[in-house]
């Protein structure tokens, strides 16, 4: 297996331990594993996310200033457990509650409920926002629902500022739940990954094939095709991005009145003329920088035709999937509030600016 | 006996790791099995030292769903939780009982997963098991006799998520694609299951 | 071949264009291609470098502010030609000469030297000064000497600022030539890499194989042998590095008095025990953020062994050899001006902070 | 004739593309053949309308320093610059001038890439050529057979290379793992050699 490692049953673990040595404005704990800010919140809400391994720098590599609070890896391609979160919560709870910021997996999903559950019971107030941004994926009704993909990188980003400017909970969640209304991604593989756990290819992908829609856990896609130009796989992507209808799903969140979950119906923005969007070009992981260019350059000619503007990018590695070679796409429509907050200063691990 | 059980579970899930693990790589992410392994071990490392059968299956479901993640964790854990809860102070079980740990498991999985039968899941197995359960008793079967028609039932209904198209976890990403692979949660399910029954049997040889 | 790419065979032109369109605070020209800062440098030297391209983000994402004034990418894998430097040369000039700061590969220093010669022809003084830190390769007699690692991005850094805060050109060349001597690389590969041109890989490893002591152009390394953990890899590395002798060496410098080139006998220092290091921990490409961190631990532990601190770290994508699997790793001695400059602020595409 | 061997070299590059990549694979970046190629095909495309030969040279060597990169085009460049300085406004060589153009180039590259024979590189296929040259007039030859000769020279210097050790560019890198692989450099090097040759018996035919 190619890989650098030591442990192929614990890889998190040595992993983590690098992170801590490398990072000094982060605090790594064990046992329950979890990543957060040096210091500790004082006054303000908490930022939450975490989720499987395997895609980093997400979500470690954003805990710092102006961004995540406390990032909890589980195993690869696992989402983490209840007490991961509990603890990571009670590390950092500031007194004005905690927002955790879930992607639509099951095993997310379900463990970040349990975490709230177990947190609440300790008189801390929490939300729980679920990022589902993935337009691969058209049906809600009879399915999981979207995935949660890039979307993620830019709800983190917004919510860590406005968290320190003083968004109390309620209204924090909010511009979270509007972050992902307004965020949609989708993605491509010309490779698969391995998890060191399995040491298998988790799908086989011919020598001329791709693989369309794909998520981050290595799943196959939504479909296979022969391998297009770098041009044509981003107007495919775009597209669909661009195109996508006003999604509309069924989402738990906690109803503090009826102190249970309820159900909540939420439906996402459509790209209008005139919009202005915050793009991410991201490799999947084993796709080098440089390709990434010819994908940005035909999406930002693909905004162009749809009369979309992108006033913000990011380009690199955001939200990856172990060592796979391919590319995800996501758009977020930028209102002022959003853009003021994307451009607050973060100094994080792997996104810094203005500080 | 229910001690039993545990060890049983969690000697068929280490058997069946790479088997698991392979059946959740066409529709999912390939960790099913690795991640049922880890959890019993960790079950088995952190099992109280008590005869109280809520207390053992509230420890196994503390253990699945702190050391497992995923879906499976949450789901499992949960199924444990509610199994266990009308169990707490008892030593012994009757058949009654039995019916009565897989009928409150299974609504517990209903209620967090958002999921039914048919929707290619866990419940796939499960329910036809607790359905089998109960209805053998209630023919004068007796535990044995209900535990291997249990046991049946799970398997034919593992083997029934072959042909649908997942509505519930990662698998229903695929849609169409999901269709003609068997379901990881509802094999591990039919292990368990499987393993009460072994387990029964092992103590009255 | 699996690249996300639109034509195998000027993959560098639409690159090019989409680093363009990207990023807003660098210019980038065509025929001849060069990168240059927007707005132009007025009163301090110019700062450029180049090489070939499938290094991302070397040089290109090290434009802008407190970095390169200009950098030239040369075909995937091929050094860049004389007239794009002069150009690139000609465009940033500030009227306070330019440092050209050079990888040790015959065709790199071949064409800056031409370079070099073309723009002094135009009364532009400049100053070549060469890179050379790949303890992979012991003799200098016999070869074309080492090669240049990622001590590049770390003179980068450094002379950019330097000029910045008013160092002539001949303070930042010798600044440039001590961060050479005080750094040294060694890297290694777990797979091979595919120019697109060729679209075949350079070299073949077996599955259970790795190579040691690889450049940064798909060339085979020093030494082939069965795949090791990361930490034993790692430790490898280090010791070469932490060990490494003073490597003599004779480099072709311009000398303004003669007019000519002439050579020049330059010495590494050696590490000593209380040195303090900035450390690079370099993926080649292909190998994910996650496993470098494994390697940082080890690296940790060596240095530690060694006397060594590490005071400063970068750990991602930062001079790689397209999707190649592998890690470099890179040590320069920090001095308090080393120190001084690295730390001032920088804001380019792919390295930015306190701005 | 110049400019028929420039077409021939031109035209003989471009086959032999895939060939000198391949071979400077084991021992370099693999790109001799495309750079060659690249560099050739510019030439021809910016080759100016004249008959001076020093001045079509000079053409030749601009164009491969501007188009080639790498190591072979500043010392190709090089070659053809130094080659053509001393023709500057010649239409016709004779075949001292033949000698005299190799000889200058071959200094040229000596200098600018501070190497020799021996050394794996272009010079081990150049300055056997450029001697078989000389001597061969020297014995009474006429051009066609110092051409032959220069052929031959090239084309031993070339299998020369296999054992030698690299001392210079990319391939030096690589220590006593150089050895057993023949040069690119010196690959191509005896292709332009033949060329010359093919061009000067074209013509005669
Ligand atoms: N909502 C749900 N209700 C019931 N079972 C579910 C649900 N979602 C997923 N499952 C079960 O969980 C199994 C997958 O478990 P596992 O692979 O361990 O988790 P993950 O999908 O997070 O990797 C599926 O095969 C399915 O049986
Ligand atoms: N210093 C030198 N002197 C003479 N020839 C050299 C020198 N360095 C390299 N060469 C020649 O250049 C060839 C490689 O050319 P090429 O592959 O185009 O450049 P690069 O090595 O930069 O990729 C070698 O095979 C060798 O013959
Ligand atoms: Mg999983
Ligand atoms: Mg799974
Ligand atoms: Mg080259
Ligand atoms: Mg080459």
């Amino acid at each position: 297996m190619k890989k650098l490692i030591d442990n192929a049953d614990d890889v998190t673990l040595e992993q983590l331990k690098g992170f801590g040595l490398a990072h000094d404005t982060v605090e790594v704990h064990f046992d329950p594993n979890f990543i957060c800010l040096a210091g500790g919140v004082e006054g303000r809400v908490a930022v939450i996310s975490g989720g499987g391994s395997g895609h980093e720098p997400l979500h470690g590599g954003y805990v710092g200033m102006g961004m995540l609070d406390a990032a909890c890896p589980g195993q690869v391609f696992t989402s983490p457990t209840p007490d991961q979160m509990y603890e990571a919560g009670k590390a950092v709870n500031g007194g004005k509650g905690i927002l955790q910021i879930v992607k639509n997996y099951t095993g997310d999903v379900l463990n970040f409920q349990m975490a709230a559950d177990l947190l609440r019971a300790e008189g801390i107030e929490v939300r729980n926002i679920i990022i589902d941004d993935d337009v691969a994926l058209q049906d809600s009704l009879y399915t999981a629902g979207r995935r949660g993909l890039g979307t993620t990188v830019i709800a983190e980003k917004v919510c860590g500022a406005a968290s320190r400017e003083g968004y109390d909970l309620d209204r924090l969640a909010a511009l979270c739940r509007k972050v992902n209304i307004h965020g949609k991604s989708m993605g491509m593989a010309l490779t698969s990954c391995m998890t060191p756990q399995n040491g298998t290819p988790s799908f086989e992908l011919g020598e001329d094939e791709m693989e369309i829609g794909i998520g981050i856990h290595g799943e196959p896609g939504i479909e296979r095709m022969p391998i297009k130009s770098a041009t044509e796989v981003t107007s495919m992507l775009a597209r669909r991005i661009l195109e996508d209808g006003a999604y509309t799903r069924t989402l738990s969140e906690w109803d503090s009145e009826k102190e249970d979950w309820v159900d909540v119906e939420i439906q996402d923005i459509t790209f209008q003329q005139g919009d202005e969007v915050i793009a991410i070009v991201n490799s999947m992981g084993g796709t080098p920088i440089s390709e990434l260019y010819t994908v940005y350059a035909a999406l930002a000619e693909q905004a162009e035709q749809h009369g979309v503007k992108i006033v913000r990018r990011l380009i690199g590695h955001y939200i990856t999937s172990l060592e796979m070679a391919g590319v995800s796409i996501t758009l977020v429509k930028a209102d002022e509030e959003i853009l003021h907050f994307y451009d607050a200063p973060v100094n994080t691990p792997a996104l810094r600016w203005g500080a | 006996m229910i001690r039993r059980w545990i060890e049983e579970m969690a000697s068929v899930l280490a058997e069946n790791r790479a088997c698991l693990s392979e059946l959740d790589s066409p529709i999912g992410d390939a960790d099913h099995g690795n991640n049922m392994e880890r959890g019993f071990r960790a079950v088995l490392a952190t099992l109280p030292e008590t005869e109280d059968i809520g207390a053992l299956l509230k420890g196994v479901a503390m253990t699945l769903i702190s050391r497992v993640g995923g879906a499976a964790g949450p789901l499992y854990g949960t199924f444990f939780l509610e199994a266990g809860k009308p169990l707490a102070g008892k030593t012994e079980l009757t058949p009654e009982d039995v019916v009565q740990l897989f009928e409150n498991g299974v609504t517990g999985i209903r209620k967090r997963g958002r999921s039914d039968t048919g929707m290619k899941t866990m419940l796939d197995a499960l329910v036809p098991a607790a359905d089998a359960l109960r209805s053998t008793l209630a023919e004068g079967g007796d535990l044995a006799a209900a535990l291997k028609a249990a046991t049946d039932a799970a398997e034919a209904g593992m083997k029934g998520t072959i042909p649908m198209l997942a509505q519930r976890g990662r698998a229903s990403y695929l849609g169409e694609r999901s269709v003609g692979h068997q379901d990881p949660g509802a094999t591990s399910s039919y292990l368990i299951v499987r393993a009460l029954g072994d387990a029964v049997e092992g103590i009255s040889r």
